[in-house]
């Protein structure tokens, strides 16, 4: 992250990348703290971490453009607009959250914002983006698709067959691998023997790219090359973004199963310090305005909160709708 | 009115509702190959010509295509995908069950997907894993519409019905009933020919038909065996037997009203199914009547179904695998004595 | 004697059949990576240690790791694969079904695949695509047997029986019954630990185990089911009811024999079942009790189950979506009416 | 298949191959013939044209080496060693059958031989492949198995997860992959971007071999290479074998999906015809050899027919048998 390519861009779309990444800690890091406490339901997995590979793609979206998510959406929720609101209440099992507390963590999505609700089944959610893809092409509209899933997904046969049909009708879907090095407590290397996630694109004959996922603006970047590929009918592409999760896969997770030099190395290197750091070269960026972010995050974290904990839980009469249209 | 199969009139129905919304388009393994059979078994035949960027070939890949079909339909498309043999849903389980069954659930009521599946079943001479009824994994699966088409006109109907729901429907096929032509035609095929009347029409999804009235006894099947509980009330009707033969159709929902007022008159059930007996449609069937109807019942509902083994390959087990009309007639026996 | 939770029970029962038999070997993802889990639920945890070389943790790729089960138990050996969640089974139905179960069919009885499956189920605040009862998918599958536990003794004598049976034996387990422990706790649990007693034993995989007697009336149930259905019953007998209380734990095939004694003496029965009712395993299990022991039966069987919905997140909902004791009392006191 | 090859080998060798892959040949022609003439139930898949691939692969392999097999598995189990009596039997249903009739064509095979019951779920027999060889790799025996898939089988999951679990953990498994170019009616430039399907081995780090499917030696020479390979624990190996079959894919199929001057190509260079060409050339085999070859495998035939055709059918008590062990 060179303090040259942060010149490149303006003041206010740089700190708006700052916020978006504080937001998805903030949010993740409340959320683990009501988890703990035992007033929040369900299991959660979250990403620390990992905002940067979340803000940088969503931020090379249009609001008509689409993604779909995993188990551990929160971040891509929030990267993509969902409003932290519709998401706490839905964590907490309201009905007015984003999918009615029918949802929950794992499923977390909103339409509207150009997010499916997330498929928690791993690898599950990928060919869905190649069948939006598909109606995006049909339909001759210009948007896109973004599908998140991590480097265990990639094992899956859904990975397999949803990326090569993208491929061979050159969908506008960008295959966005968040490589965090691990796919619940199994490390990728025992799982491929490959040295990147992004070789497998030559077995479907797209590009692939391997990114640094840690730094947003790379990362912000390679998904506009990428969506712009897409709409230029050039699609579909792989992106490997490398980052790592500073926290359990789920639940209280203690990770004894990654060594405790990576873990420390990962978390100095965690992508919000870091885009901080750089940000701070800037002659027009100080301290003081990322503070300033920060507190106002934590005001609207702490009032979503609220909302959430407040919101008024399903009636049971509500079990029995939303089956069929 | 002309008279069609229904391989035919799957196709005219596909053909009017593409033809009809744009939005419509079809999904499968050899679909639509110029030179090729139009799907295994010629219903998309010759569909390429009339809509080539809406036949959409795929790799051998069920997973991939049933998720395709799922994610373009949430967008707004209407897939039609045809799976080769229904063995193959098994393939697309996870798809079909997490995805296109419960993503409206998942979301609060915000996203629909409307799909239509479409996959032939029953034993045809080609061994066990090209051979299963597979209905059994689908009834009853919150989320999704089953039904089961045994004549021409109900195929042409409840596939235009299917197309034109917001949810994703299943609807089941027999290979013996298609009346496929030419060299895929079927040993051992069925008449299943319609008079199809001009214009539009569509069958509802949530009705049984009753094929034949009488009020000695209820005799339910579907698909084949369908045909094969009408053929038996017929020797039936000969000794004096009248049989109320109901097509049950739809089978998810179940068509409680057409039944019941069977069962009501003939306090007498025969549930026909092709298939393994534990576990299959007609438990759920059975259950279901006796829940309801259970004052009007004489005698237990009698399952006439297949034995618990795979389906075998020599055509003399195969033969026996199949409920045939001797052995509906004497379940019918059994349940008059 | 030492009292167990069924994690610890599976694990033991497992250890000793791996340290009994070189053939077998564990398979399945996250089940042996030091510093993790044991698997979701803690049962393999710490077997790497004994095992070094048959713990086989495996990419995510289920049905990849079910047909690799399959070849090695063909090739002799004896696997039992760990699915994280039921659901997953989903993703490998068709190595199951079309492999597992049929190879031996299919081969003229020349194969045979001694594998051992392990599926969690159960509704425990995850959401819809890690709650289902997939149970309902195999029952009834030729050439598969089916058990599901309920106390960390059937769970360790199942286990080893299911490792030396011959066949294809999928074993469910409750997410909620487990008794895991420390971070891996689960919220909602009921107590199914069970004394072991020390040294080899194993449990029929074809017998239900009634764990409560009385004449008023048979409740059965499965897993968490079998727990609440005994506790529904206790507070029945404070009203002067008394209930057989019969865990049907072998659900394929059913042991008509023990559900049959209890039917004669109640003539009234209550299924208990976690999952949607339509389509479920008690859809067989009453169609079955009704043509078996329909003389004596007082009343048509009630099956007492979810709605027909995906399952739900919100606690509220979900709680609703499970059958509770209050449900099965109502049902018992409509049944005597 | 050059006639220098041709001369590192013994005179019987080279003729037995000829003879298993006449047998083929021949087995097939009249097994098309009974089914046209309605005297044999069921549906069939041919081989005629690919007989090379079977038998190389197969030669390469010691009796208690192993192979999985396809929809189209008359071919290898031929190559394999299973009797053309036994199969016949199966084909027409009899209850002395390689597997007593329960199977029938599809589902060919006979693990005394080495070879499991075919698989007709494209893709399906590809993870049980990789279990064998993880068998005979736990158990420490020198087998190998090797499985037969269909370019078409390539796009299905099952592959991708097969392929994938064989590769890290090194196992005795030579994927072989007949590429006749077709899937059913669809050409395989349909649905992958590649020029060549053993490119796909790079997804999974090992190493992938395109070889002429039509040259019996070739054929052998690199599934020769590809077992000692595995056996040696260097597996697996892809080995992609393009070749072409000169039937219908099922039934009265008439190919008109295939160009016709492809197929004219094609059927000129049928791997049969091609390696008599190349045996003729040695100073110690004449047409007359193979003449001799062929009446003896007509011979064969025959007289398997007859047996298939008299052979007991199962009783109707036989359908309740041999679902449990
Ligand atoms: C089909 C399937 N198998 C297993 C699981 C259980 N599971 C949930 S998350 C996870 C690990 C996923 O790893 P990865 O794809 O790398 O994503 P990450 O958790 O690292 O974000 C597993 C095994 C699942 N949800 N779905
Ligand atoms: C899972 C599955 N999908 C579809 C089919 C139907 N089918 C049988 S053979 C075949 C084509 C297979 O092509 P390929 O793998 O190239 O083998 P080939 O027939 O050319 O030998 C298809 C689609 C099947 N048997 N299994
Ligand atoms: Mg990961
Ligand atoms: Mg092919």
């Amino acid at each position: 992250m060179g303090t040259d390519t942060i010149k490149k861009y303006e003041k206010e779309f740089l700190l708006g990348l700052y916020e978006r990444m504080f937001l998805i800690r903030e949010f993740e890091e409340q959320v683990k703290f009501l988890f703990l406490e035992g007033v929040m339901p369900g299991t959660i997995h979250q990403c620390q971490g990992q905002e940067a590979t979340a803000v940088g793609v969503c931020t090379a979206l249009n609001n008509d453009d689409f993604i779909t998510s995993t188990h551990r959406p929160h971040g891509h929720a929030l990267a993509k607009g969902v409003s932290p609101e519709s998401m706490l209440i839905e964590l907490f099992g309201g009905v007015t959250g984003c999918c009615k507390g029918k949802g929950g963590s794992m499923h977390i999505g909103d339409v509207d914002k150009g997010m499916l609700p997330a498929i928690a089944i791993v690898g599950g959610g990928i060919p869905l983006a190649t069948g939006m893809g598909l109606a995006f092409k049909m339909k001759k509209t210009p948007q896109v698709v973004a599908t998140f899933f991590g480097d265990g997904a990639t094992s899956e046969g859904a990975f397999h067959e949803g990326i090569n049909m993208a491929a061979i009708w050159d969908l506008p879907v960008v295959f966005v691998c968040e490589n965090n090095f691990y796919g619940a407590s199994t490390h990728v290397n025992k799982v491929t023997r490959l040295k990147c996630i992004a070789d497998r694109a030559a077995g479907y004959g797209i590009r692939g790219e391997t990114v640094d996922g840690n730094d947003v603006l790379a990362v912000y970047e390679a998904a506009q090359t990428a969506v712009q590929e897409c709409r230029d009918g050039k699609g579909p592409v792989l992106l490997e973004l490398e980052t790592y999760r500073i926290t359990g896969h789920s639940r209280r997770d203690a990770c004894q199963y990654q060594p405790k030099e990576e873990r420390e190395r990962w978390k100095n290197n965690e992508p919000i310090g870091a885009f901080g750091r750089v940000l701070v070269t800037r002659d027009d960026v100080d301290e003081g305005d990322l503070e300033a972010i920060r507190s106002q995050v934590e005001q609207t974290v702490v009032s979503a909160i609220k909302v959430g904990r407040s919101a008024p839980e399903p009636t049971v009469a509500d079990l029995l709708t939303d089956v069929y249209a | 009115m002309k008279r069609m199969s229904i391989a035919e009139a799957l196709r005219e129905g596909i053909a009017e509702e593409m033809a009809r919304d744009e939005a419509v388009f079809c999904i499968g393994e050899d679909i639509s190959v110029p030179g090729g059979w139009g799907g295994a078994f010629t219903v998309t035949l010759g569909l390429e010509k009339l809509f080539p960027d809406r036949m959409i070939d795929t790799p051998i890949a069920e997973a991939g295509f049933f998720g395709v079909s799922v994610g373009a339909a949430v967008m707004g498309m209407r897939p039609i995908a045809d799976v080769q043999y229904g063995d193959f849903l098994l393939c697309a389980m996870d798809q079909i069950h997490s995805n296109a069954s419960m993503l409206r659930y998942m979301s609060g009521g915000t996203v629909k997907v409307p799909m239509v599946m479409r996959a032939p079943v029953g034993a045809t001479g080609r061994g066990a894993q090209h051979a299963r009824s597979t209905e059994r994994f689908f009834v009853g699966t919150p989320g999704i519409k089953v039904v089961a088409v045994s004549t021409a006109y109900d195929a042409k109907g409840m596939l235009k019905a299917a197309v034109r729901d917001d949810n994703p429907v299943m609807i089941f096929e027999h290979k013996l009933l298609y009346g496929s032509k030419g060299a895929r035609a079927e040993s051992g095929a069925v008449d299943a020919t319609s008079e199809i009347p001009e214009g539009d029409y569509t069958v509802p999804l949530d009705k049984a038909a009753v094929r034949r009235e009488g009020s000695d006894v209820t005799i339910i099947g579907w698909l084949l065996m369908a045909h094969l509980a009408a053929s038996a009330a017929e020797s039936l009707a000969a000794e004096g037997v009248e049989a109320d033969v109901i097509d049950a159709r739809s089978l998810s929902p179940f068509d409680y009203d057409t039944i019941g007022a069977s069962v009501r008159k003939t306090g007498r059930v025969v549930i026909v199914e092709e298939g393994p007996k534990t576990g299959g449609v007609s438990a759920e069937l059975a259950a279901g009547i006796a829940e309801r109807f259970s004052d009007s019942l004489k005698a237990p509902v009698v399952r006439v179904a297949s034995p618990d083994v795979p389906v075998p390959f020599a055509p003399v087990l195969e033969n026996a695998y199949r409920p045939d009309p001797p052995r509906i007639i004497a379940a019918v026996h059994g349940l008059m004595r």
